[in-house]
């Protein structure tokens, strides 16, 4: 079992492992149970970036997402359980039928597009592609420059808006 | 012989006088009523004497005033009123505008005297009739811008000038009918008779307009001589008419209006209601001979042949239908309107006849309407002094009135006979001479229908003069003799009333310029009209005084046509009816439309629209977080895919 | 600072003063306020007076305002403008004087009237396209408030009515002046808003606004398709068929001096801009649109006179008498002849006089009896002899009678109309002139149901403290009387300055 | 061999599945997971382009970037204020909350 077959392996895996995650993170009926499996799907997606040898990515993927962001979830899902709401909820029927009828008619329509489109069969050139933190700290801070200091104003601005909002006292 | 230009100051100071005296009252003597009406009357006075003075003058040498369209410029002075289109250049004139001014030809000369004269009268007599009343001032006012603005009229040369005076003598005439202010009817009678003489002078108009558009040229010598061009084709929107036949009956409706030929004449014995001395001037002897001179006026326009016929049995039907409601009405004055209306019927005839006819002589007409303005003058003075003797305008109360008003019965009885045309009087002259016209030119049908009203006019003032003069007094209290004031111009009028149809044939003479002359009445005329009156009076004093048949047994045998009569053919219900269910309909629907359709649909329909829009948009806001979620997702979705259509 | 924009200005610099006289202080507000449309009006007279006929423009004053735009500051005289600055000096002082009763907010009232006489000044003066149309909202804006604050009934629904209506009538007529702007710079090449420049330059280039405009496909010439905008945007203002009807609500509860000012001069601030800009620049246009709106002020003239017989409501009567009027203006400007458009120029004049004092009487009598309803009226004629003699006076004017200014301008909208040389004018003319018989029906039925007939006390409470008008009434609605006298006596005196005023715009017509 | 077309797939299918999880909950926390999914599909066929079609660029990684950190703060302020909503509605659940109806 050569190489390429390991990776071919590896991709095949770890696409049925996010797409299953996914897929339980939004049936669960209970929102620990989804929220885990959520982590799942953000670790499988840290591993197609690995497999892309995207290292940086891959750990933002995880340090940030899985580790800030969805810890942030489970931290509010307890606290409203702390504060009484019951932690699992029912789903939408009606809509879920109209949801998926739509999402399989565009399904349809995106896969014609992708398996029709003009570079079919590009392979993944491993030789000389490489992605390390100093390119992209590069471009970040000259190419990038604006939209940088852009995002570093939004997160303070959420900093203050997320404190002003669960001040104590807001009625 | 004085030359034209003095002539033409003085005439100048004709309708000069009584506007003078308007302004001055007007302005300085509106409160005392003493003032006004002696100032009115002297400058009355005044422009009567130079008004005789310019007829004496004409009277005396015709030939001199022969006026043909090449000098009718030195017997006219004016001034521009208002220049309508200066650039227009034509053969004859340059500038085409509406001119205003004095003219001096015989009809308008002997116009301007008969005017003047009569005006004078009535000055005088209204000073006595008027005594006590709280509006003298006012009236007098009104009566001297009546003056001027009839004498306007009769002096203008041009069809503008005519019909800018004719629409000031209807205002006079509404102003002075509507005197009485807090009496309703007198309000209602004035603006009847104004807006039925509007709706007359509607025609007069639609038939300057076109003139205008046709001619480019409103004075009357200069449009005579363009008669053969005039009466070409002319393509008016749908319909194609001869432009002179159509013109002359558009005239005539205008006449129609102010002198009360058949369908126009309903104001007429309405206008009553104004006070006596209104009634003698304005709708006995002036106003309502407006519609004849302007017959006159244009006869050489006229001239040419069937459209006069139709004018002449309008003017014999409007004279038989008036005579026969006169026979029924018990209020003296409005016996008396019924007679004008009759009296004028027949001077309309009589310029129909002499139009229809190649060789005409517009002088029969006017000759009878010189005549009738006196002695119907005469008989609405009489009238008005009886009236203010008895108290009553209802002949059935007075009775025996030459016991107490000596002067004015004979006065009466004088007018009466002048206007049935008994031989000496004046009303045989003119009147039998458009019956003769009648039966000379071959028009059977109208000779037939005068001698008919001959004998029904005779009839109904017998009646009155029965009714007034035989038997006892019937109202309550004793009547008086008016003061002299008042039976003073009866007396003149009563004077002229017996010598002003001797001079008939001189008057013919003087009318043409010296051209033609009318041959004088045979006796066949005076044994027919003789006859007539005897007839007349006889019957009348068979039913009324003798009661042989009394006049209620025939009023019960005929009781169908004795109401007809004394609904005086519905013609009033007619009118009324048209205009409230026809004119104040279409008024009312055409409001409505205005408020619904044109404001509702077009105006507030915007503002319903943006409502009922807004309504419907609202239904999107449905507030619940996940409907905006599914909407914003879906479309995306859908939106991409469309992106991969292609 | 020439005569001419003196007089443009005087008003506003008056309403600048009167804002800053403190409130209370009533008697300043009127003083000012008298004073300066007495000095408008004595200045009127002046240039009138000291107008050589056939002089071509006068009093000229011309500045650059916008370089580059081409707009320029430019006010000049004409024949025209000479006699309607009269007519406007002389309605805003009636209307000055007959708005003494004005009690709350009376400072505002009297600022806003005044401006709005200014910019209608400005509209008679201007030579320049984009200073006509700024004089022109100028006049039109202040009527909201007002009608809106001031006025009496459904006051806002009017004000809004009348304004919006206004509105979409400037908007139309914004276009079309931008068009005619853009057109010439197409042709000529030089940006100018100069009406003047403008008419000469058609002499020059024969295919000035001539050329075909590509609209969805079609070719239509640039005159045919400018045109009705002009006509329609002003016809707007100026009572044209289907945009009439904010006349009867806003004249109905604007206050006296806003319904006699804009009655008076506003409307014919509307017929006055399509003979400026509509006959003077696109005569073809108007060649080619002249029956259809002939048709339709037919229509306006007709069915206004009809309306207004129906109705109970005094001011409603004027005002669809004011658009029956306003009818005949139009019907003369469609006409294109030399009589009919110098027809409607007297029309716009006599009619002015005639509704101001029609307004005005109508204040006095709702001033006294608080009712416009005419069932109410009737026999008032012994306490208001005034007030009668001068409703009868201004009733006989709008009907017509020779004499008084109506009848010679009628005469004139009509022989003119009857010689124009399309083919349906003289049936138009002919049917036109059956207004006259409706008018006189309505005046006379309103005239006798308020005045005459018998003086009930019980029908109206106010008839036992029913006074005539007071000295300053009387004041301003006998000078509007003595106009009327005068220019209906002898109107050959007004008629030569309006032809002298209209010989650029015959030219043009090939009159 | 892995190729684009792989990649893309699983994008789509990722994103697909969010936006069936938006339709499908009612609570808000689950909105917010299956949000993040859908950011989760676009950062992996935005590195897929990145690393296939350009393999010098950095314009995908730098794009994921960006996504990543306004995930998070997109979460912040959705937590912040689903705790004030649940003081307020004793809810999360995002039907009863309709106040702004019309």
């Amino acid at each position: 079992m050569n190489e390429s077959t390991f990776s071919q392996l590896l991709f095949y895996v770890l696409a049925a492992s996010s797409i299953f995650s996914a897929l339980s993170a939004t049936f669960m009926k209970d929102f620990f149970k989804c929220a885990l499996s959520f982590i799942l799907l953000l670790l499988s997606v840290a591993g197609l970036f690995l497999q892309m040898n995207m290292p940086f990515l891959a750990a933002l993927q995880v340090l940030v997402y899985a580790g800030g962001i969805t810890v942030l979830i489970l931290f509010g899902i307890m606290m409203i359980y702390q504060m009484g709401a019951e932690n699992s909820e029912r789903l939408r029927s009606t809509e879920m039928i109209v949801a998926a009828g739509v999402s399989i008619f565009s399904l349809g329509f995106v896969f014609i597009k992708i398996f029709s489109s003009a570079y079919p069969n590009l392979q993944i050139n491993s030789v000389g592609f490489l992605s390390s933190p100093k390119i992209l700290g590069e471009s970040l801070l000259n190419q990038f420059l604006l939209s940088f200091d852009i995002l570093s104003v939004l997160l303070l601005a959420v900093l203050i808006a997320t404190s002003a909002l669960v001040r104590k006292g807001v009625k | 012989m004085i030359e034209l230009s003095t002539l033409l100051n003085l005439a100048w100071l004709v309708p000069g006088l009584p506007f003078l005296a308007f302004i001055i009252n007007f302005f300085f003597f509106r409160k005392s009523a003493w003032i006004t009406s002696r100032l009115a009357t002297l400058f009355m006075a005044g422009s009567a004497l130079i008004s005789w003075k310019i007829f004496y003058t004409v009277w005396t040498h015709p030939k001199d005033f022969l006026v043909t369209a090449q000098n009718w410029q030195d017997y006219s002075s004016y001034f521009e009123w208002l220049p309508l289109d200066p650039s227009y250049q034509s053969a004859i004139q340059k500038g085409f505008s509406i001119n205003i001014g004095v003219f001096l030809d015989p009809l308008s000369v002997m116009m301007l005297a008969m005017v003047a004269s009569i005006a004078t009268l009535i000055h005088i007599y209204s000073i006595g009739y008027m005594h006590g009343d709280p509006g003298k001032a006012r009236f007098f006012l009104y009566l001297s811008l009546f003056t001027f603005s009839m004498l306007g009229m009769v002096s203008s040369n041009n069809f503008m000038q005519m019909f800018i005076f004719w629409e000031l003598v209807g205002l006079c005439s509404y102003l002075l009918i509507g005197f009485y202010i807090n009496k309703k009817s007198a309000g209602d009678a004035a603006k009847k008779a104004f807006i039925v003489t509007r709706f007359a002078d509607f025609g007069f108009m639609v038939g300057l307009v076109l003139l205008a558009w046709v001619a480019h040229d409103f004075n009357f010598f200069t449009l005579s001589t363009r008669v053969d061009e005039l009466s070409g084709i002319v393509k008016v929107g749908l319909f194609t008419f001869p432009f002179l036949p159509m013109f002359s009956l558009m005239i005539f409706m205008g006449a129609m209006g102010k002198s009360g030929q058949f369908p126009f004449h309903i104001w007429l014995p309405d206008a009553m209601e104004g006070p006596t001395p209104v009634s003698a001037l304005i709708h006995a002897a002036t106003m309502v001979t407006a519609g004849v001179f302007m017959l006159a006026r244009c006869f050489p326009l006229f001239h040419s042949g069937n459209e006069m016929e139709i004018i002449a049995y309008i003017g014999g039907f409007t004279a038989l239908f008036a005579a026969t409601i006169a026979i029924v009405q018990f209020d003296v004055k409005k016996i008396l309107a019924y007679s004008t209306l009759s009296q004028l019927g027949y001077m309309v005839m009589g310029m129909g006849i002499e139009g229809a006819i190649v060789a005409g002589n517009p002088a029969t007409g006017v000759f009878h309407l010189f005549t009738h303005a006196f002695f119907k003058a005469l008989l609405f003075l009489g009238a008005g002094s009886l009236i203010h003797a008895a108290h009553t305008n209802d002949i059935r109360q007075m009775g025996n009135m030459g016991k107490y008003a000596k002067i004015t019965s004979i006065t009466f009885l004088i007018g009466t006979l002048a206007l049935c045309g008994f031989p000496p009087f004046a009303g045989f002259y003119s009147k039998d001479a458009i019956i003769h016209a009648a039966h000379v030119n071959g028009f059977h049908g109208l000779y037939i229908l005068g001698t008919i009203t001959a004998f029904l006019t005779s009839f109904y003032m017998a009646r009155c003069l029965i009714y007034v003069f035989c038997g006892e007094y019937r109202g309550e209290g004793t009547p008086h003799e008016s003061s002299f004031t008042m039976t003073f111009p009866l007396v003149v009028l009563a004077i002229c009333s017996i010598f002003v149809g001797w001079v008939q044939q001189d008057f013919t003479i003087f009318l043409s310029g010296g051209q033609m002359t009318m041959e004088p009445l045979g006796m066949s005329a005076y044994i027919t009209s003789i006859v007539i009156v005897i007839l007349g009076f006889g019957s009348a004093y068979a039913i009324f005084h003798k009661k042989v048949i009394s006049p209620e047994a025939i009023s019960k045998a005929f009781v169908f046509p004795h109401f007809v009569l004394e609904k005086k053919y519905f013609m009033d219900e007619i009118w009324d009816y048209c205009i409230r269910n026809i004119l104040l309909v279409v008024s009312w629907i055409c409001a409505t439309f205005d408020k619904k359709i044109v404001d509702g649909v077009l105006v507030d329909g915007w503002d319903y629209l943006t409502h009922a829009s807004a309504r419907v948009l609202k239904q999107t806001q449905t507030g619940v977080l996940h409907t905006y979620i599914f909407v914003g997702l879906t479309s995306t979705v859908i939106f991409i895919c469309t992106l991969f259509i292609n | 600072m020439g005569p001419l924009s003196l007089i443009v200005l005087v008003p506003v610099i008056a309403a600048i003063f009167v804002i800053c006289t403190p409130k209370e202080n009533k008697f300043a507000i009127r003083a000012i306020s008298t004073g300066a449309s007495f000095v408008t009006v004595v200045l009127s007279f002046l240039l009138l007076i000291k107008f050589q006929k056939g002089g071509g423009l006068q009093f000229v004053e011309q500045f650059t305002w916008v370089k580059e735009l081409g707009i320029e500051y430019y006010l000049a005289m004409d024949g025209m403008g000479a006699v309607l600055c009269v007519l406007n000096a002389v309605i805003l002082f009636c209307g000055v004087l007959s708005s003494y009763g004005i009690e709350d907010r009376a400072k505002e009232y009297f600022a806003l009237l005044l401006i709005l006489a200014g910019g209608v000044f400005g509209v008679f003066l201007s030579y320049d396209l984009f200073m006509f149309f700024l004089f022109y909202e100028i006049a039109v804006l202040p009527m909201y408030l007002l009608i809106g604050v001031w006025g009496t009934g459904q006051k806002e629904y009017a004000a809004m009515k009348l304004t919006l209506m206004l509105l979409f009538g400037s908007a139309l007529i914004l276009v079309a002046l931008l068009a005619i702007y853009w057109s010439f710079f197409n042709t000529t090449g030089e940006l100018s808003f100069n009406l003047v420049t403008m008419m000469d330059a058609m002499k020059i280039y024969p295919n000035l606004f001539q050329e075909d405009v590509m609209i969805f496909g079609y070719k239509i010439n640039f005159q045919i398709l400018m045109y009705p905008a002009i006509f329609m945007g002003f016809g707007v203002l100026s009572g044209l068929f289907p945009f009439h009807t904010w006349s009867p609500d806003g004249h109905a509860s604007a206050p006296t001096a806003v319904s006699m000012l804009h009655a008076g001069v506003l409307m014919k601030l509307g017929a006055f801009g399509i003979i400026r800009v509509g006959l003077a620049l696109l005569p073809d246009g108007a060649q080619y649109w002249a029956l259809t709106f002939a048709l339709l002020t037919l229509i306006n003239i007709v069915y206004g006179a009809l309306a207004a017989m129906s109705q109970t409501d005094l001011k409603y009567i004027v005002a669809y008498s004011s658009v029956s009027h306003m009818g005949i203006v139009n019907l003369g400007i469609c006409a294109m002849t030399v009589e009919s458009i110098q027809g409607s120029v007297l029309q716009m004049i006599s009619h002015g006089m005639m509704t101001g004092l029609f307004f005005g009487l109508i204040g006095i009598i709702y001033g006294r009896l608080h009712t416009r309803d005419i069932t109410k009226m009737g026999g008032i004629v012994k306490r208001m002899p005034f007030a009668t003699v001068a409703f009868t006076f201004a009733g006989f004017a709008s009907l017509g009678l020779p004499g008084l200014s109506g009848f010679a301008a009628e005469v004139m909208v009509f022989m003119g109309t009857v010689q124009a040389k399309l083919p349906a004018f003289q049936w138009i003319a002919v049917v036109a002139c059956v207004s006259v018989v409706f008018t006189a029906i309505y005046i006379l039925r309103g005239v006798q149901k308020i005045f005459y007939g018998p003086f009930e006390i019980e029908k109206n409470k106010y008839f036992a403290t029913l006074t005539d008008a007071n000295t300053t009434e009387k004041t301003a609605m006998s000078i509007l009387m003595a106009f009327i006298l005068l220019i209906g006596v002898y109107p050959a005196y007004t008629v030569r300055f309006i032809y002298d005023g209209l010989l650029p715009v015959f030219r043009n017509l090939g009159l | 061999m892995i190729t684009l077309t792989h990649y893309l797939v699983l994008g789509a299918i990722l994103i697909c599945i969010g936006y069936l999880g938006m339709m499908v909950r009612k609570s808000a926390i689950g909105m917010l997971i299956s949000l993040e999914i859908i950011f989760n599909g676009i950062n992996l066929t935005a590195v897929a382009f990145n690393r296939f079609l350009h393999p010098d660029g950095v314009i995908g990684q730098i794009m994921v970037i960006f996504i990543i950190t306004v995930a998070a703060a997109e979460t912040a302020i959705a937590l912040a204020i689903m705790i004030n909503l649940f003081k307020k509605f004793k809810t999360i659940d995002v039907d009863e909350v309709n106040l702004m109806k019309w």
